[in-house]
């Protein structure tokens, strides 16, 4: 029969969240798939209640991408209670529920961190670098891993110190305004010699923010943010970037393929299957990346 | 300090034997003050006995309500010591002022229109039992204590349902029976049928009876010579005088209050012939609505006074906000000038040039944080339309001549309404009428709160706005007062006009017998 | 208002909306989904009931999302790093949390600030101080926790009556009765009807601001340590917006913003209502997160145009009536 | 006149003043200006340019205030004109692009208007329908995606400038202007002020009392449709998801901090707009000042509280605290 699966998503709080949604459903309609999402609207409460209804519609799999790590036990037990497998995308929870879940497919987004954090040290080399950071939402899990690799990342190399560091809340409009007052508090940008953005909209806001100040973005100031949309593959085109780190919106795929294998043949996926964390930069051909990711709903 | 020396024996000596009568239980002395630059109280002093009925005088804005919070707390005062049975207080809430022994009927409280009647009387002050407010036995007490005042409601309807007169009376009752040791009442009896005044005296009597002081405030003198034992004149915030009433000649207290003499008042009313020949300014026909108003015959000519007469809530105001055009009517026609006309909302009304003052100046009446400038030139701004703007000198022009014409004080014109008192407020609303230059102007109580002085002012300025060809529709609960400026009068019961009385035949005997004409009398007549 | 009491219009909106739900979707009308919606908005249901005091009172009370998500985290801390045992974490919270209140009532009253933004204040400090507490989500794993969170009535019909619904019930009838009873409830309603009236009547103005300001944040708290429990963590970022949720569960229960009228039974019904939405929406689970969005907005509006419609017909009979009776 | 030139606009002119100290104490080049590609530069531009959507949105809400209403749905207004905005740049003159963008503020205003207005809705709950739907309206016109553009026309409205100045910044002082002479000058403000102050007796004196309800909801949803077309401008794209998020607090706290009553009646524009500068010299000082985002909040909030304090009718200067301390204790 046909498998109907409840997808809790988070919301759509950014591109890179449309895109996944959208390519999760084309690749639920691929195999055949009916897949139900309630959207949360950023709320965990939202995510605990769409997955009380889905277990009280009696679905044949539950896709969590949870909101936070934390507070899934008591519903997730429901969920097991009620012998419905449920599969986590895009992030972990709380390591006391592993039990609670049939897989988990994510990224590892302190690794992240750490590959633009490599990625940096490599390209600065041994000149001293004063780096600023664009924070996400202050309290988002994401955020505050992407800058644990980060740091961990840089901590190796004394040259290179992040001097400033403010949220730009994931948007562009803030990524601007908040590199605009880096700006200023830095001599005019001269003392800036990277930005490192917790995602890739924020960087296209900063990346205006330094050619309205006068700044050549990718030459005078580095740049390397995370997320891999692609609108940075456009500015990398222009010169105007230098990396990125992918975080795939495929995490359904796997999913899907991982529960199809379950409820037919009973066979237990491993109980992490990680994405790839893939570094990108000016070499990769950008345009090319561009047109391939264009269509993807970000 | 002789007066202080004095207090203090008094005191112990009212503990030891009781309420003497001619000692002073509430002593106010050198109150003074000011809200910036106005100085409403200077060095007011007041003394009132046990078991007196006190009468505080004055004009509109003379500073009787100001005085009455300053004593209770309500402002704080500037300068000047308050005591009571000796003792010196100084409430600073009205919570503490009951405390203290002093329970008092505000002028614009009015109580809490959300809250049911028996909540209203009990506040703060309900009968309970394990912390749980009893609330059978507080309707029954309710029921109780407004049956004293001839009242027989439902006390668990909220009480903005009921009328002004029944909310005031319910206020009067709450401040009775805290059984304080002085009783304040301003203006009670502002929106009080006969009555139930006469009611409202038969208990303050009981109360003086029983060694409680009260003071009274009124604008009708009448009432004031029928109640109280003493009289004390304020005026422009100072004290004028404190004299017993029987000493105190009518003319000898006017010339108090108002520092000079009252111009006469002629009744000038038209010989019937002649306002018959007087062209119509506006017609209804059988208009009326389901619920609201029986549905009555009106014709209101140029230059004519039209009164309404009737007990409350016998359709007086549902009369006028249907001629104004406040209220939709569902049925018969309405015309000016010969022109059929619909009148659908007050807009259309201006726009014809009505005007309309309501009874209830607080809610319907007056924006009040803007200024007087502002809310006179209102209608006439909104008859207007947006786009053509009063400049700022037209305004100022338009609000200083009606401050002066009226004798709007403070004259100030940009002085905030809500902090007027209230009978200029009252005339803030005639002016902003006047100010539209309408053809037929609707009344509801306008002398209602106003002083001796404004009254007579009001009641020429009524008749000489009819000279000028202007129509007049007016309210009163006061029949003198309607059959001195009326040409005809319409006599309303249980919503539905019932008589019309025109020329010679107005007079107050008529108008009562026509009120008072019940089921009974209609059966007689149809008896012979 | 004297025909048909607005808590009854919300209630029948309540039932009428159920039905037409449960019509599409069989599912809807089981106990396991009437547990769930209990479950699931007890946070809410207490909150909002605090906050229809506030309203009552003439007030509005922005900073209670802010005080759930300090107070999870606060918990979470006490228990988790600072060893404290739960009991003393939770009574701990409570504490804070009502002198916060009492402080924004204190503000509001002796320097006659607007509530709305007072609050809104108070928003951002609750936020602000979470976030200082930690950032990251922090899991509980005390014991009670578990056992809590794992109580349950079970209903027929496999449904289960959990102990935060339980919590929330107890207190919507508490809040109730409180309101409907006490003096302290009849000087709620006076506050609403007119602030400088009631202190003419002698009710204590000032005192009575900062109690209710309390009693809001104070619930607003319980509903926190609820909130805890329903995660089993504490989290700066949670429960953000909930004031908006709260304040429209309370009007669409038929309490007047502009005070003075309102029932704790009604804002229930009123959280249900919203829950019942959601729940609408989530069995159907085909719509994109714009439609979810444009989906709740039409939702709201057909409850509260239908309510508004109700009101309405509620209120003809009686000019009728009144028309008769002349 | 008197909302014109602030009579009472002492406590926020302090107030500025004392902000914009602390922001060059924490960043000392907080008032250095320069000329970079014929447009000003600095940290003052940055507040005013920053400052402008806010400023758009109370000039829109103050109006709203004054009539005792309140409108939550701005942040989604801007969002949905935003979106629009972008999705037409590209192939439409800026004057399409414009009309369209506005004419969905207005309607979204007429909207609000009439559930207020004829439905008789209470305004926070009638307008936080939109304020939910309208952001999903806004994700439905760029299905979720960021929708760039390269227009220059509309790129200029965001980023260009004129005679140095930055052009959102000319055109909310326009905007200013425009309100304030069409409120002044004609009979509107004094309407809406009476509206606001007793919507009954107002109606009895012949107000059109739904007409001025109504005419301040649309104005505020053009106003907030110019602020998503800036923003969007800005960013050269529009992220329906983020624009204007939480906004509508600001401007409404930009409208208080102004001093107008939330009660209704006298409202200031220039005072509701010098309130959105307090509160973006503000931010731009949180900014610069490079404390970890942590802080951010707990510094807005004790500032608004101070700014608050400072205009308390109850409060003048520090005698004020120490007599009211006294009375609440007694
Ligand atoms: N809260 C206030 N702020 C400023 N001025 C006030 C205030 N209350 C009263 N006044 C002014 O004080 C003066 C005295 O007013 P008050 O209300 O005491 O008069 P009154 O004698 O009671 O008049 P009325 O017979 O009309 O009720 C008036 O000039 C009034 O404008
Ligand atoms: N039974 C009632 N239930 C509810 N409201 C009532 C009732 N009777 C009267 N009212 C209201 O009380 C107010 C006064 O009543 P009404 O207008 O009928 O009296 P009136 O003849 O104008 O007398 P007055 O002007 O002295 O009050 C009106 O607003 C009316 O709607
Ligand atoms: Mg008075
Ligand atoms: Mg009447």
């Amino acid at each position: 029969a046909e498998l109907t699966i409840g997808f809790s998503q988070i919301g759509s709080e950014s591109g890179w969240r449309a895109a996944e949604t959208s390519v999760s459903k084309q690749e639920a309609s691929k195999r055949k798939v009916n897949l139900k999402i309630a959207d949360a609207q950023q709320k965990q409460e939202n995510q605990i209640k769409a997955i009380r209804s889905f277990i009280a519609q009696n679905v044949d799999a539950i896709f969590l991408a949870p909101v936070v790590s934390t507070g899934w036990d008591s519903v997730l037990k429901e969920a097991r209670e009620a012998k419905i497998p449920v599969v986590l995308l895009d992030r972990d929870i709380d390591p006391s529920g592993k039990e609670l879940y049939l897989t988990a497919v994510t990224s590892d987004s302190v690794h992240e961190g750490e590959v633009a954090g490599d990625w940096l040290a490599k390209t600065v080399g041994a000149k001293a670098c004063n780096i600023v950071e664009l924070q996400g939402t202050v309290g988002a899990s994401v955020a505050t891993n992407r800058k644990k690799g980060f740091d961990t990342a840089i901590a190796k190399h004394a040259n290179l110190k992040v001097v400033r560091s403010q949220t730009g809340d994931f948007t562009r409009a803030k990524g601007k305004e908040v590199m605009e007052s880096f700006i200023k508090a830095e001599g005019g940008g001269k003392n800036i010699c990277a930005v490192y953005a917790h995602n890739d909209d924020m960087m296209v806001g900063a990346i205006q923010a330094m050619k309205e100040a006068g700044l050549k973005p990718g030459k005078d100031i580095l740049t390397v943010s995370i997320d891999a949309v692609p609108d940075i593959f456009k500015a990398m085109v222009a010169g105007e970037a230098n990396a990125t780190v992918e975080l795939t919106p495929n995490m359904a795929g796997p999913a899907l393929d991982a529960v199809a294998a379950f409820k037919s043949k009973g066979t237990v996926p491993p109980k992490w299957i990680q994405t790839e964390s893939k570094l990108y930069t000016a070499a990769d051909d950008p345009q090319k990346i561009y047109d391939s990711k264009k269509g993807l709903g970000y | 300090m002789s007066a202080s020396m004095a207090g203090t024996r008094g005191s112990e000596f009212a503990m030891q034997n009781g309420p003497d009568p001619a000692l002073p239980l509430l002593e106010v002395r050198g109150i003074s003050k000011s809200f910036g630059a106005v100085r409403a109280l200077q060095e007011v002093d007041f003394t009132l006995r046990a078991g007196e009925i006190h009468a505080l005088l004055g004009e509109n804005g003379a500073g009787k309500s100001t005085l009455i919070k300053v004593v209770t707390g309500v402002f704080p005062r500037d300068a000047g010591i308050v005591r009571i049975g000796g003792e010196e207080i100084a409430p600073r809430s009205a919570k503490a002022a009951v405390a203290a022994g002093i329970a008092t009927v505000y002028q614009e409280v009015n109580l809490l229109p959300n809250l049911s009647v028996a909540q209203n009387l009990f506040l703060d002050r309900q009968p309970m039992r394990f912390g749980i407010v009893r609330e059978g036995e507080m309707r029954r007490r309710a029921k109780a204590l407004l049956a004293e005042f001839g009242l027989d409601i439902d006390v668990a309807a909220p009480l903005g349902h009921y009328s002004v007169a029944i909310q005031h009376v319910t206020a009067i009752a709450r401040a009775v029976d805290l059984s304080a040791r002085v009783l304040i009442l301003d203006e009670p009896t502002a929106s009080l049928d006969r009555h139930e005044v006469e009611i409202l005296f038969g208990i303050m009597r009981q109360l003086a009876k029983r060694g409680i002081g009260i003071v009274f405030v009124s604008h009708f003198l009448d009432q004031v010579y029928e109640i109280s034992d003493r009289i004390t004149v304020l005026r422009n915030g100072r004290l004028v005088g404190e004299r017993e009433k029987a000493s105190l000649p009518r003319i000898e207290l006017i010339r108090m209050m108002l520092g000079r003499e009252l111009a006469e008042t002629t009744n000038a009313r038209a010989a019937t012939s002649e306002y018959e020949a007087r062209e119509v300014c506006a017609s209804f026909e059988n208009y009326g609505k389901a619920g609201y108003v029986v549905p009555f015959d009106l014709e209101l000519r140029h230059g004519e006074v039209v009164g309404l007469a009737g007990l409350l809530g016998s359709g007086r105001t549902e009369t006028a906000r249907l001629v104004f055009g406040a209220e939709r009517a569902d049925g018969g026609k309405a015309s000016v000038e010969g022109a059929s006309v619909r009148l659908q909302s007050p807009r259309d009304g201006v726009r014809h040039g009505f005007g309309y003052c309501p009874e209830e100046r607080k809610t319907d009446g007056i924006v009040a944080e803007l200024t007087v400038r502002e809310n006179i030139v209102l209608a006439l701004q909104a008859k207007r339309g947006l786009h053509r703007p009063l400049r700022r000198r037209e305004q100022d022009e338009i609000a200083r001549r009606y401050v002066k014409m009226l004798d709007i004080r403070p004259p100030d014109p940009e002085r905030p309404v809500g902090l007027l008192s209230g009978g200029n407020q009252q005339k803030v609303l005639l002016a902003r009428w006047l100010a539209t230059s309408p053809r037929l102007l609707v009344l509801d109580e306008p002398t209602r709160g106003i002083d001796v002085g404004a009254h007579a002012e009001i009641i020429r300025l009524i008749r000489e706005l009819c000279d000028d060809g202007l129509s007049l529709l007016v309210i009163s609960s006061e029949l003198d007062e309607i059959v001195t400026y009326s040409d005809r009068v319409v006599v309303l019961r249980d919503r539905a006009h019932v008589e019309e009385l025109a020329g010679e035949a107005v007079d107050v005997g008529n108008i009562l017998a026509a009120i008072a004409a019940d089921g009974a009398g209609v059966a007689h007549e149809e008896r012979a | 208002m004297r025909g048909l009491p607005p808590a009854l219009i919300t209630a029948i909106v309540l039932v009428a909306g159920f039905a037409a739900c449960a019509v599409q979707f069989p599912n809807i009308a089981s106990t396991r989904v009437v547990g769930n919606l209990l479950t699931d908005n007890a946070f809410l249901g207490i909150v909002a009931a605090g906050m229809t005091f506030v309203i009552i009172s003439g007030g509005i009370d922005l900073s209670v999302g802010s005080v759930i998500g300090f107070t999870t985290v606060f918990v979470a801390l006490a228990i988790e790093r600072w060893g404290m045992p739960p009991l003393a974490a939770f009574v701990a919270a409570l504490a804070l949390s009502a002198a916060f209140g009492a402080a924004m009532g204190a503000v509001i009253h002796v320097f006659d600030l607007p509530p709305f933004i007072v609050t809104l204040a108070g928003m951002f400090l609750a936020r602000g101080a979470s976030f200082l507490l930690s950032t990251e989500s922090i899991p509980i794993t005390a014991p009670i926790y578990s056992t809590v969170s794992d109580f349950a009535l079970r209903l027929p019909g496999g449904g289960r009556l959990t102990a935060i619904a339980i919590i929330m019930l107890v207190i919507v009838i508490g809040g109730a009765l409180l309101l409907r009873l006490t003096r302290f409830g009849a000087n709620v309603y006076a506050l609403g009807g007119s602030r400088v009236t009631a202190s003419l009547m002698g009710v204590a103005v000032g005192t009575m601001t900062v109690k209710i300001y309390m009693l809001s944040s104070l619930l607003a708290g319980i509903a926190g340590i609820v909130f805890s429990f329903y995660t089993s963590a504490g989290y700066s970022l949670s429960a953000v917006g909930v004031e908006l949720d709260t304040i429209a569960a309370v009007v669409i229960g038929g309490t007047l913003l502009t005070g003075g009228q309102g029932s704790v039974i009604g804002t229930f019904l009123g959280v249900l209502i919203q829950g019942l939405i959601q729940t609408y929406i989530n069995f159907d689970g085909t719509l994109s997160s714009w439609w979810t969005k444009i989906a709740t907005g039409i939702l709201l509006f057909a409850f509260i145009a239908l309510q508004q419609g109700l009101v309405a017909l509620a209120r003809r009979p009686l000019t009728k009536r009144a028309g008769a009776a002349s | 006149m008197t909302a014109l030139l602030p009579r009472r606009g002492l406590a926020q002119i302090l107030a500025l003043i004392v902000i914009l100290a602390v922001d060059r104490v924490v960043s000392p080049q907080f008032f250095d200006l320069r000329l970079q590609d014929g447009r000003l530069f600095g940290s003052l531009i940055d507040v005013l340019n920053r400052g402008t959507p806010v400023a758009l949105l109370s000039l829109g809400m103050v109006l709203v205030i004054a009539t005792r209403g309140i409108d939550l749905s701005v942040g989604a207004v801007m969002a949905i004109a935003g979106a629009i905005a972008a999705s037409l740049a590209d192939t439409h003159s800026l004057a399409v692009v414009l009309a369209a963008a506005l004419g969905a503020g207005l309607i979204c205003g007429l909207w609000n208007g009439f559930l207020v207005a004829v439905l008789g809705m209470q305004p926070i709950v009638a307008t936080l329908i939109l304020m939910v739907a309208g952001r999903g309206i806004a994700q439905l016109i760029t299905e979720g995606r960021i929708v760039t553009f390269s227009s220059p026309d509309l790129v200029w409205l965001g980023n260009g400038a004129i005679l140095g100045v930055p052009v959102p910044v000319a055109i909310a002082l326009g905007m200013l202007i425009l309100t304030g002479a069409v409120v002044r000058g004609s009979a509107l403000g004094l309407l809406i002020e009476a509206t606001g102050g007793n919507a009954r007796a107002s109606e009895l004196a012949g107000v059109g009392t739904r007409a001025m309800i109504l005419s301040v909801y649309v104005w505020c949803g053009v106003c907030a449709a110019l602020a998503g077309v800036i923003a969007a401008a800005d960013i050269m794209g529009a992220d329906a998801n983020n624009a204007g998020l939480w906004l509508e607090l600001d401007a409404i706290l930009a409208v208080v901090i102004g001093g107008t009553s939330l009660f209704g009646g006298r409202f200031s524009l220039v005072l509701a707009v010098l309130g959105a500068l307090i509160i973006q010299t503000m931010n731009t000082g949180i900014l610069l000042s490079g404390y970890p985002p942590e802080f951010n909040l707990l510094v807005k909030a004790v500032v608004v509280l101070t700014v608050l304090l400072l205009q308390s009718p109850k409060l003048t200067g520090f005698a004020g605290i120490a007599a009211r301390l006294r009375r609440t204790k007694a």
